[in-house]
């Protein structure tokens, strides 16, 4: 273990030149709406599902980080403690997310083929006692009632910690991570068939929602690793150490596999069947995506594969930053192809401003959030039974 | 045209080889066979009449020839025209007759009579003649002599009972060979014999009636292609009834809407029981057995008040059939002269009532008509009558069984052994054969010289294809040693074709050459006139007395009928046919008493419990559409006399018939049933009967399909549309086989089950394995119900492999040993296959075949031989088509769409440097078809049939939605009813 | 003919002080015997990293690419057969049969290079100086010939670090 | 490494290293005794019994099984996945787990990873004897021949072939090379020299070295990092048998993480079912605690509950796939002639497991052990379910069938249980159970007595 000299924690503070810099992101992606929409005067459905698709990338990473601090307390880890505020923090960002689903809302019926109640097919009819807009409500609604609960719940007894230490929180904590786990462990898949499945509403597989769920995560795991890695450069975080690095690394790398298994699990069954029902999913993609559906695998898998192989890459904080930055954007990408073919369609998407410049403003209002969370509570929990453990460990 | 110069090839143009074996006195017969040969078949013949569980390749006991004979080419096979006769089955026929062996048995496309198809036991026949069972000696009390002893014996005791006056009998089936008839009635004459003919199934009743209706003996031609309105009471024309291969092609011509002029007939079946008929009608009505009479009265009574003809009220059928009989009766009223009406009880009076509503309807002259009358069915009780009562001195038994299927069993057994001589001549032992002093046995018909004349003026010729397997001689052969006539069978029917038929013709001027190149054909068709008849309606009236007086019996009528492939169950126990399940109950291997649901409900009946009927215990069999009131019961089996025990299967029914008026009834009333408390699981081969909804046999009405052909069929299209795939399909540059199935023809008659066996040396597996579902055919008729379980609506479908361009089958074996060629064939490497049977597996239409355990021989592991049928002895091997691989245990296998044929065909026509011709090209089932029903061909040929009949509206493919690309298309079902 | 000093500790804690302590005096350490992997003694002892990865990556990469291209030409070149309508070359077919193989090479190059490299294998003969290190002794061993000081400042030295039974054997390898 | 006093001790009582020595070599140094002697004896029986039924099968053929032409994988395939799922625990333990630091799994990776190789040997044994023709077995594996033909690389049973006989062999190596150092100390407590030479042998030598521990220890993780995926691939190629084919009920996208997750299960249960008896006939009960039992609980309700979701997922999207095959398939396994099978496998894999979230019942020894049985039946009738209730109706209702194992299909698979306890019977009587080089390397941190003395000491231990 290299010895290193711990500095003083830098008190952290959301400063006015912070403040304008995401002012500044968050005009970039208003602009590019607006332009969007009066100058440009794009179909309406590539509106809407830009507005989707960020929203769900504005989800993503506060529900990915909940579920990565939530599993970790319920397997009793503990390497996460010295960062284990940022997870809160993001997470903290979900019941805002649920404004910018509704924002996208009059745009449903231009999204999903479902609504059109009108003349659905047969397959579509019998579709119906699932796909029906005031039960679609109120799953939106549970969702996000008890995802916020949970964040604003666990975030609650975790700070409470710090000022009144008891084991009975650590406890707490971990039973209401369980429930959590067992309510993501529904909701993830259901949320995904309901906010992208659903889409290609002929379509169905059965692996989806886990699919969704593993680039969700992955995704998530690039946001933590970035901000930690930002927080450890201003001293914010000083106790994180080239270990948690070294495992967030690792858990980015592992993941990003993960990711590519269950992308190719589903592929390779779907491709070998070729069964219509099935391959019109990725018939659409391959045919009328190409470059795009293959960029896909190599920048979510084969960049952070090789990238991340070796021991010393993970333990180098730029070199991290920078790999997870590309996956952070694979994955965005991933979600493209997720939405667009079945929501706009070929003809009419395409990678421009609109894509390009609305993140901005997704990223400023989630930083935004986040950086407030974070002001409010101290950056490491103090009293944790585990603390130690978090700050003397080392990778073989 | 080469080609056909093979076809008509014939024995009589080669030099006759005397053969010093053969018995003295005796002329020799000309023979395709050298002698060499002869020996081999010979020996191999006599060495297999023990078991032999070898496990020896068949091929390291071929001995090659030392000088090849001229005519015969290794590998290569003849063809020789023939014909089959079976009691109540005629078809004309080409052997394939490949190193001397008979091996398959084809339709005669040249034939008047049965030109399209055979039925599935000519098909199965080829294997009575490598029965292992058979006679191969004459016999004394069971002791083998030789033929001069028995000659000497019997004729000496004819004769001193001929001089005593004693009668003397010979029972012979019905006989249709003229020269045979003479030669009887010169034997006849010779001993003062009686010749009676007797019938295991008779249709005494029809020759009778018309007699009384039309003044003449005779079973007229009916002409099911010239009628728009069909109505069949409890007639199963397209199964067992008078001429079944000929009715289901002509009735499979109205059914065609593809080639056809798009008038379909309307086919009205009123019956008791579920016959194959019955299942392919456009409307069923379920009626009673013991109602045939009223119903026939109704309908005659009913067109009769229509016409103005006179009426006799006799009390009406129940209230639901007369509703639906008025619906009938409109339908025939509104097709006078192309109208139909058929009844398959042998009772006189129906069918007088018959022929009288047909006379009513005009039907006479048009779609029956006296031209060319049947010969066969001539047959009466009063032959048994005789011999039971007549205290005969001498019985010779001609092929008959009446032992096994007559009723009076017991006194014609009693005549028997009471007479001072009885001679059995029979090629098998039997019931009959076992009570008889001396047994003679005689060949197969594919040893036999013979002639037929089926329906009048149409003669054929049979001719020997292979050499007599055992020490065998025809049953005219002895007539003519025992009348001390020295000229050979052979030319006694040369001599009479010379002197009867030679006139009758002018094409050929000298009698040898006529009677070669007839030989060549096959038949001859002679000028007839019709006979001509008067309509004497008194006998409605009388008839209509006679049902009027009937009375209704309390309990349940029990009605005995054939199965469509076992028939009355005449001959060598074929286990083809035994294993080919019934087409309408899928079950093989067994008889059952059906019995209706509600019946089973009331009773609390399952399939397979067993139960009392008189003195028959039977398992029952819940069949849909069976009338409450009315068991049916195939006859045919439960044969136990000279059948090997493990093959002895089913229940004997003929016990239950009864004589009556001179005549025998096969609908007896007054049954009770009781449960005996014991299971017998049956061999059934689908035990699932409903459809659940999906799209596997698509069909529509008439009416719909005249205002759009596509109708029933529209997600063909729609699901055309919504094809997408991941990968692009490959090309195939020369030929493209596939196939096409018109639904709306196929009778599910068997035949092409049957074909295939033998065409692709298919192992049977027997009754045990097939209740395991461990059947091999690789083609399977589904049969679905719909509707009303009382009645429901019959769907059929022939179901091979489907040669699939994105078959699931070929990816998922990892040994590469099933994949696809360059001609969309999917194809097996059997040698290569390991058995996982994952293939299977993965095979939705499930039309693999798994060969579970050594059921060939063809396995190298020694002792594990699961033979149930006799049929891996040297023997019966013999009839292995060489072109197709035995396959071994272990192996998986399926159909190939006769891929030995194709690469046959193609070979000839590179030969001849031609292209293929549409339609020369046939697989085994095609060519066995009787209705046309499957159309094989090239699909990169845009002109050939197959191609054409994709492109047809009606064209689908088996659950297409799967993308799997099946390479066999099949043609909307189409039902004429409202 | 070269001389070697031994001594054990009983606690690995100990052992690492001990291991230190002699490093400051610029002794070196031929070889430290443990029961099992002490953590921080290969920092202390300086180890190299092991190559081992790298040998597992190496033969990774080489069994990928020939079961890929060995399957790719037995599909298009050695007997291209169409099954089920597929392409001949179904590279998502490829993908299992290459991922073991990898897994195979890597795991089996590694093993051997393991115990190639530490002169392991069946029938290789360990000198073992003390039974227990193998059950809960933990073993310094200096060699003369390695250090500038003598046999007994080397026993010395050894003791002074709480060493028990500190021994001198001479070998003859 | 410093851990938290708050966690539970991984070793009770006061054990020392050596102590540790001596606990875990006793069953290898000790006689067997007649416990030993007799379930090996009924297990080598059982073992030949379940041979003689293999030889009469490829004797008289595959005919001698209830499978027919509906249902052409019975019992040999339900059995094979069973097997190999069983052997999923074992790397699981030893690779992941070593990934994701979990000490306690130091105590029982090394009879977990016998497990997974025995189960995997018995495992193997099915793909082969379900061949028609087993003395051809030999073409499944790509070699040159006269007629140049090599594999279908398309086929997942091929991929089965590489990623089970991969599997077999990385297990081995992995647990050999984690074996070599034990071998070693056992070597150096043997008195008798032959002994003393055959450890010495299957030691290869071993003694020690830290530069020989540096690298020993650089392999474990790469070799864990290896495994851990190949752990995934194995399970994920057993369900692709079924996933790629176009049979409802076997054709869906979930079956590859729905199946490892199962194996898991179900291997995690074989563990405990095994590992509670073992430890008991062992003396090891202060090495695998009721701790570490509690540990392969939360595992267990954790993979179990995954298995429960695919369930209900597969169930949902029958329905919401609007294919009414689909549709159908699932209507019949809970309501058809097998809707038997399916309510067992519901009630053993995800019912029962749910009562684990009581810590009561984790804790509980005697109720593990029970739902650790009733886990593997749950398991077993899953595959059942998958294999059998799949194939008996699929599309044309014209082919539906029923099946029903003989006797020799049973007997084959008893004679896999023969198999597997003959070897572990042996295992245990060879090779010490546990990996002890591996607990004392966690003993500092995870042992009572050490922890305790830590604590007097109260020095911080800075590395």
């Amino acid at each position: 273990m290299e010895k290193q000299n711990i500095p003083e924690p830098v008190p952290f503070k959301f400063g006015k030149k912070l403040k304008t810099y995401l002012g500044i992101a968050a005009g970039i992606g208003l602009l590019a709406l607006l332009i969007a929409v009066f100058v440009q005067q794009l179909p309406s459905e590539r509106i809407w599902a830009n507005l989707w698709m960020n929203a769900l990338m504005f989800l993503f990473l506060g529900l990915g980080a909940l579920f990565f601090w939530t599993v970790n307390t319920l397997g009793e880890s503990t390497w996460q403690i010295n960062f284990q505020r940022v997870m809160e923090s993001m997470g903290l960002t979900i019941p805002f997310a649920a404004i910018f689903f509704v924002l996208a809302f009059p745009g449903l019926k231009d999204l999903f083929e479902w609504t059109h109640t009108e003349h659905l097919d047969r397959i579509l009819q019998e579709k119906t006692p699932y796909l029906n807009m005031p039960f679609w409500m109120v799953r939106f609604a549970v969702y996000f009632i008890l995802w916020s609960f949970f964040a604003w719940y666990l975030r609650k007894i975790s700070v409470k910690n710090d000022f009144e230490p008891h084991d009975k929180y650590l406890g707490r904590l971990r039973a209401t991570s369980g429930w959590f786990i067992v309510f993501f462990a529904i909701s993830s898949s259901t949320a995904a068939w309901d906010w992208l499945m659903s889409i290609d509403a002929h379509w169905f597989s059965t692996l989806y929602g886990w699919y969704i769920f593993s680039g969700m995560f992955v995704a998530a795991i690039a946001v933590i690793i970035l901000i930690t890695i930002a927080f450890k450069k201003f001293n914010i975080l000083p106790n994180v150490n080239k270990e948690h690095l070294h495992d967030l690394g690792k858990y980015l790398f592992g993941f990003s596999i993960f990711w590519a298994y269950l992308w190719l699990s589903q592929y390779l069954l779907i491709w070998y069947s070729n069964i219509p029902e099935e391959t019109v999913y990725y018939v659409e993609r391959v045919n009328n995506y190409k470059t795009l559906f293959y960029m896909n695998l190599i920048i979510n898998f084969v960049v952070p594969f090789f990238a991340l192989m070796t021991r010393g890459s993970k333990r180098q904080p730029l070199y991290l930053a920078i790999v997870s930055l590309v996956v952070l954007l694979g994955h965005y990408l991933d979600l493209y192809l997720a939405i667009m073919p079945g929501a706009v369609g070929h003809e009419n998407a395409s990678i421009g401003l609109l894509e390009i410049g609305l993140p901005f403003f997704y990223l400023a209002v989630f930083l935004t959030l986040f950086f407030i969370s974070f002001g409010k509570a101290k950056p490491v929990p103090e009293n944790h039974p585990y603390a130690i453990e978090s700050s003397s460990y080392e990778n073989i | 045209m080469s080609e056909e110069n093979k076809y008509w090839h014939i024995l009589e143009e080669f030099e006759p080889i005397k053969d010093e074996r053969l018995p003295k006195g005796r002329e020799e017969v000309t023979s395709p066979t050298s002698r060499r040969n002869f020996l081999k078949v010979l020996g191999l013949g006599t060495a297999s009449a023990a078991f032999i569980a070898s496990c020896k390749r068949p091929a390291e006991k071929a001995i090659p020839y030392f000088i090849k004979p001229e005519e015969i080419t290794p590998g290569k096979a003849a063809y020789y025209a023939s014909s089959y006769f079976n009691q109540n089955e005629f078809c004309n026929v080409l052997v394939k007759v490949r190193d001397n062996r008979p091996i398959k048995l084809e339709p005669n496309p040249k034939s008047v009579v049965t030109p399209q198809g055979t039925s599935g036991r000519v098909q199965a026949s080829v294997l009575d003649v490598y029965n292992v069972n058979r006679y191969q000696h004459p016999q004394k009390s069971g002791e083998s002599i030789d033929w001069e002893t028995a000659d000497g014996e019997i004729v000496s005791q004819l004769r001193q009972l001929a001089n005593e006056g004693q009668p003397v009998i010979l029972l012979t089936p019905t006989i249709i060979s003229p020269t045979t008839k003479k030669l009887i009635g010169d034997f006849a004459e010779t001993f003062g014999a009686e010749w009676q003919q007797y019938d295991a199934i008779p249709m005494d009743g029809f020759r009778e009636a018309n007699q009384r209706t039309f003044g003449v003996n005779a079973l007229p031609e009916y002409r099911f292609d010239k009628a728009d309105c069909i109505v069949s009471v409890g007639c199963d024309f397209l199964g067992t009834w008078l001429s079944p291969v000929e009715f289901s092609g002509q009735y499979a011509k109205r059914r065609d809407l593809f080639n056809g002029d798009g008038n379909l007939n309307k086919h009205y079946q009123i019956e008791a029981g579920m016959s194959l008929t019955g299942s392919n009608a456009d409307v069923r009505i379920r009626a009673e057995r013991s109602d045939y009479g009223r119903i026939l009265a109704y309908l005659y009574n009913q067109l009769a008040t229509q016409k103005g003809a006179p009426a006799i009220d006799v009390p009406t059928p129940p209230q639901e059939i007369t509703t639906k009989l008025d619906e009938v009766v409109a339908d025939l009223a509104a097709s006078e002269g192309k109208s139909l009406v058929v009844c398959g009880d042998n009772n006189p009076d129906y069918q007088v009532i018959v022929n009288g509503i047909n006379q009513l309807l005009g039907n006479i002259e048009n779609t029956i008509q006296f031209e060319r009358t049947y010969n066969h069915f001539r047959g009466s009780e009063k032959s048994l009558e005789t011999l039971v009562n007549s205290n005969p001195g001498a019985v010779i038994i001609w092929d008959v069984n009446p032992v096994y299927n007559h009723p009076k069993s017991e006194k014609i057994k009693a005549a028997i052994e009471k007479a001072p001589l009885s001679v059995a001549i029979s090629a098998l032992p039997d019931e009959t054969t076992e009570l008889c002093q001396y047994v003679l046995p005689s060949p197969g018909y594919l040893e036999c010289w013979d002639d037929a004349e089926y329906k009048t003026g149409v003669v054929s010729i049979l001719q020997p294809t292979l050499h007599k397997l055992f020490d065998a001689r025809q049953a005219q052969e002895s007539l003519l040693a025992w009348m001390g006539d020295e000229s050979s069978w052979l030319d006694t029917i040369k001599n009479n074709w010379a002197s009867t038929y030679f006139p009758q013709q002018n094409e050929q001027s000298d009698t040898e050459r006529f009677w070669v190149e007839t030989l060549k054909k096959g038949e001859l068709v002679l000028e007839t006139t019709p006979e001509s008849i008067t309509f004497n309606p008194d006998e409605i009236g009388n008839s209509l007395n006679t049902i009027n007086t009937e009375n209704q019996v309390e309990g349940f009528t029990i009605e005995l009928v054939e199965n469509v492939n076992i028939g009355t169950g005449h001959g060598p126990l074929n286990p083809w046919l035994q294993e080919v399940p019934d087409p309408v109950t899928r079950i093989a291997w067994d008889n059952y008493a059906s019995i209706s649901p509600a019946v089973a409900r009331q009773e609390d009946i399952k399939n397979g419990d067993v139960i009392q009927l008189g003195n028959l215990t039977i398992p029952a069999f819940v069949q849909p559409g069976q009338a409450d009131k009315t068991i049916s019961i195939a006859v045919g089996y439960g044969r136990v006399n000279g059948i090997p025990e493990k093959l002895i299967t089913g229940v004997n029914a003929y016990p239950l018939a009864k004589v009556e008026n001179g005549s025998r009834q096969f609908a007896v009333p007054g049954f009770t049933i009781t449960k005996t408390g014991d299971f017998e699981q049956m061999a059934l081969v689908q035990g699932h009967q409903s459809m659940e909804g999906r799209p596997i046999v698509r069909e529509s009405t008439y009416d719909k399909w005249k205002e759009d052909p596509a109708s029933g069929n529209e997600m063909h299209e729609e699901i055309k549309h919504h094809h997408t795939t991941l990968y692009k399909k490959h090309e195939y540059k020369g030929h493209k086989w596939g196939m096409a199935i018109d639904l709306n023809k196929c009778t599910g008659c068997s035949a092409c089950v049957l074909a295939c066996n033998t065409e692709n040396n298919i192992p049977v597996v027997g009754k045990k394995e097939v209740r395991r579902a461990h059947e091999m055919q690789w083609i399977r008729i589904d049969r679905y119900y719909n509707g009303d379980v009382e009645n429901p609506e019959v769907a059929r479908q022939p179901v091979m492999c489907q040669h699939c361009d994105n078959a699931p089958c070929e990816n998922v074996c990892p040994v590469a040993a099933t994949n696809h060629s360059s001609e969309g064939l999917n194809q097996m490497a059997y040698n290569r296959c390991i058995g996982t049977r994952y293939c299977n597996n993965n095979c939705p239409y499930k039309v693999r075949r798994f060969n579970w355990m050594d059921y060939t021989g063809a396995d190298a592991i020694p002792n594990n031989r699961y033979d149930p049928a006799n049929l891996t002895m040297d023997l019966s091997r013999m009839r292995h088509n060489p072109d197709v691989t035995v396959r071994a245990k272990g192996v998986i296998e399926k159909c190939s769409f006769c891929v030995q044929r194709i690469q046959e065909k193609k070979l000839t026509a590179k030969n001849e440097g031609r292209q293929l011709e549409d339609g020369e090209l046939q697989p085994a089932c095609q060519q066995a078809c009787p209705s046309d029903a499957i159309v094989f061909g090239d699909m990169n040929d845009p002109n050939s049939k197959v191609s054409k009949m994709m492109k047809d509206p009606r064209n689908y493919h088996l659950l297409e939605e799967l993308h799997t690309l099946p390479s066999v298309g099949y043609l909307t079902k189409i039902r004429n009813k409202s | 003919m070269k001389n070697i000093i031994y001594g054990h500790f009983t606690d690995d804690h100990d052992l690492l002080e001990a291991v230190k302590a002699l490093q400051e005096k610029g002794i070196h350490i031929a070889d430290v015997r443990t029961p099992f992997p002490v953590h921080g003694l290969d920092t202390v002892l300086k180890l190299r990293r092991s190559h081992l990865p790298k040998v597992a990556f190496i033969a990774g990469v080489i069994g990928a690419v020939l079961m890929f291209s060995f399957q790719y030409w037995v599909f298009t070149e050695g007997w291209p057969l169409n099954f089920g309508g597929k392409p001949y070359s179904s590279i998502l077919s490829f993908i299992p049969a290459t991922f073991e193989i990898t897994v195979l090479f890597a795991a089996f190059a590694m093993g051997i290079a393991f115990l190639l490299r530490s002169n392991l294998g069946p029938g290789s003969i360990p000198d073992i100086l003390d039974e227990e290190v193998t059950n809960d002794h933990f073993q310094i061993i200096l060699s003369e010939k390695d250090n500038t000081l003598s046999e007994t400042e080397l026993a010395e030295a050894l003791e002074a670090t709480g060493a028990l039974d500190v021994k001198q054997v001479n070998t003859k390898k | 490494m410093q851990v938290s006093q708050v966690r539970e001790p991984l070793i009770n009582g006061e054990k020392s290293y050596e102590n540790i020595t001596s606990d875990v070599m006793a069953p290898v140094r000790a006689k067997p005794g007649k416990l030993w002697f007799l379930g090996f004896g009924i297990s080598a029986l059982v073992m030949l019994a379940g041979f003689a039924a293999i030889a009469y099968t490829v004797w008289f053929g595959i005919g001698t099984w209830g499978v027919n032409r509906t249902i052409g994988w019975g019992w040999s395939i339900t059995n094979f996945v069973w097997w190999v799922g069983i052997g999923h625990a074992g790397t699981f333990i030893s690779a992941i787990l070593l990934l994701f630091r979990q000490k306690w799994r130091t105590s029982i990776n090394r009879a977990a990873e016998a497990m997974t190789l025995f189960a995997v040997m018995c495992a193997g044994l099915f793909p082969l004897i379900h061949m028609g023709r087993l003395p051809l077995a030999f073409f499944i594996f790509p070699y040159p021949n006269t007629r140049e033909l090599w594999v279908n690389f398309n086929s997942p049973l091929l991929w089965d072939v590489f990623a089970i006989t991969t599997y077999l062999l990385v297990s081995l190596l992995f647990w050999y090379m984690g074996l070599i150092p034990d071998l070693g100390t056992i070597r150096d407590r043997m008195k008798t020299l032959w002994k003393k030479k055959a450890y010495n042998f299957l030691s290869f030598g071993w003694k020690g070295s830290a530069r020989h521990w540096q690298r020993h220890e650089s392999m474990s993780l790469v070799l864990a990092g290896l495994a851990a995926p190949l752990v995934l691939s194995v399970h994920t190629i057993v369900s692709f048998d079924f996933a790629t084919s176009v049979i409802p009920g076997w054709h869906t996208t979930i079956f590859p993480p729905y199946f490892v997750s199962g194996a898991v299960f179900s291997g995690f249960a074989m563990v405990l079912t095994l590992m509670i008896v073992t430890r008991r006939a062992l003396n090891l009960q202060e090495y695998i605690t009721v701790g570490h039992v509690e540990s392969m609980n939360k595992v267990i309700i954790a993979t179990g509950s995954i298995v429960g979701i695919a369930y209900i997922t597969e169930l949902f999207m029958a329905w919401y796939s609007g294919v009414e095959y689909e549709r159908y398939a699932f209507i019949n396994r809970a309501m058809g002639p097998y809707a038997w099978a399916y309510w067992i496998m519901m009630t053993c894999n995800v019912i029962s497991p749910q009562l684990l979230w009581i810590k009561k019942l984790r804790r509980n020894l005697t109720f593990t052990f029970i739902l650790s049985i009733f886990i593997n039946i749950g398991m077993w009738f899953e595959r059942f379910v998958i294999v059998v209730t799949s194939l008996h109706r699929d599309y044309l209702p014209s082919s539906w069938s029923m099946y029903k194992p003989t006797w020799v299909e049973v007997a084959i698979f008893l004679g896999t249980f023969g198999l597997f306890f003959t070897l572990f019977f042996l295992f245990i009587r060879i090779f010490p159970v546990i990996a002890l080089a591996e607990v004392k390397s966690v003993a500092k941190s995870s042992a009572r007595k050490f922890i305790r003395k830590s604590s007097k000491k109260s020095k911080p231990e800075n590395e």
